[in-house]
């Protein structure tokens, strides 16, 4: 799995890979966990996803990305498994010869990981509780051929 | 026929990591959806946003089910 | 000076300063020295700025972001001196709770620091030849008490 | 009186890092502008795109001059 991993993303090993004399912008997200969502305190999350298709619907992700935007370099990685309070969940990393292409990749490219691939995310409370989380808010394009629910705003 | 259906994440607690299904030969694969509502009605509401994937793909719920053993139930994601 | 400096930017001492459990998503700009601009080889890019001013000016950029934006964490450096290929110019960081608040204000930094603080870049090519650059793109808001000129799309 | 003014990147090559121009007292920035264009006609468009800075701030090219030794000139930014 290259998009996938359960052990600490490095993100420094991944942005020096970005190095390339036709990129003037680099643009670097980093999802991280909060130590809170909606209000409660959280302790952890887990991650699970349905391994080989969420691989490859990122990796179908990343190719469309690099055809919409003039992408010099793209990356993705997500983690599976436990990820502590300030931990990288996700990274993406676009790199471009202008930086509104770079941001706008960007954004594109998380916006339909975390709203299409099949990846969830098990959140841990405070007071020994946990629930499985819900964080689509249909922002992206894109978007047909998915599921009805109520829309609540990240 | 007998569909074996391979549940994630909050879809566990109501069907387990696996599942068996009885489906008409000839319905869609929302008939799958249907019969699991009817195994435990608990999971009705989230059922309606789950989608279904077959060898790694989405498949349409009204289209005609095909030979398979398995189908995987998809619940919303919440990555990142 | 806090925003300026002659030598490398250590983005990655930069970037893991930015680890708060409020925040949730972390974003990073880096813009990179082309070897190329307009069609002309380019081998290096030398920054000049007036220091006490520029430095100023950006600290104000990144008080203003802090208010507009809900923002943990800001940080923006801009090198100075000589920079080969590749070579990092500018970063930008932002820490938000979520990841909306932290790409706007990243993009809202980089646009008002390019626009509008005195820091100049002096192009050289391979054809021995050098140029003072021009990048102002005035797609900005706040543009205004500025400076005429025939608009060139970047 | 006499307005020292200090020249970044490109202007060098106009007048160098320093110059001194002769203004009416009373008169605008603009004026030091004015003054500027007259002593190297060469750098008239360039100095339509330049700003004036005094103690680290911008000031309005059309305000009056106040009791200043040195300006800066600043040409349009190129940073990034």
């Amino acid at each position: 799995m290259k998009h996938l991993q359960y052990n600490d993303i490095d993100y420094r090993t991944l942005f020096d890979g970005f190095r390339n004399p036709n990129s003037g912008a680099v643009v670097l997200f980093s999802g991280e966990v909060r130590d809170n969502n909606k209000g409660r305190e959280v302790t952890h999350l887990e991650y699970e996803a349905y391994e080989p298709m969420a691989d490859k619907m990122i990796a179908e992700i990343l190719a469309e990305a690099k055809l919409r935007f003039k992408l010099n370099h793209v990356a993705c990685v997500h983690r599976l498994g436990k990820v502590e309070i300030s931990g990288c969940a996700v990274v993406v990393i676009t790199g471009a010869g202008h930086r509104k292409e770079a941001y706008d990749a960007n954004r594109f490219i998380i916006d339909r990981v975390k709203n299409e691939v099949p990846i969830w995310k098990h959140e841990f409370f405070t007071d020994g509780t946990s629930e499985w989380g819900q964080n689509c808010d249909c922002v992206t394009n894109g978007h047909e051929q998915h599921h009805e629910h109520r829309h609540e705003k990240a | 026929m007998t569909v074996q259906v391979v549940c994630f994440a909050g879809l566990r607690k109501y069907f387990g990591s696996k599942t068996g299904v009885k489906v008409e030969v000839g319905s869609s694969y929302q008939s799958i959806l249907e019969a699991l509502a009817k195994i435990n009605p608990e999971a009705g509401e989230v059922l309606k946003s789950c989608r279904i994937a077959v060898n790694e793909q989405f498949v349409a719920p009204d289209s005609p089910l095909k030979e398979v053993d398995t189908v995987f139930l998809i619940p919303p994601s919440s990555g990142g």
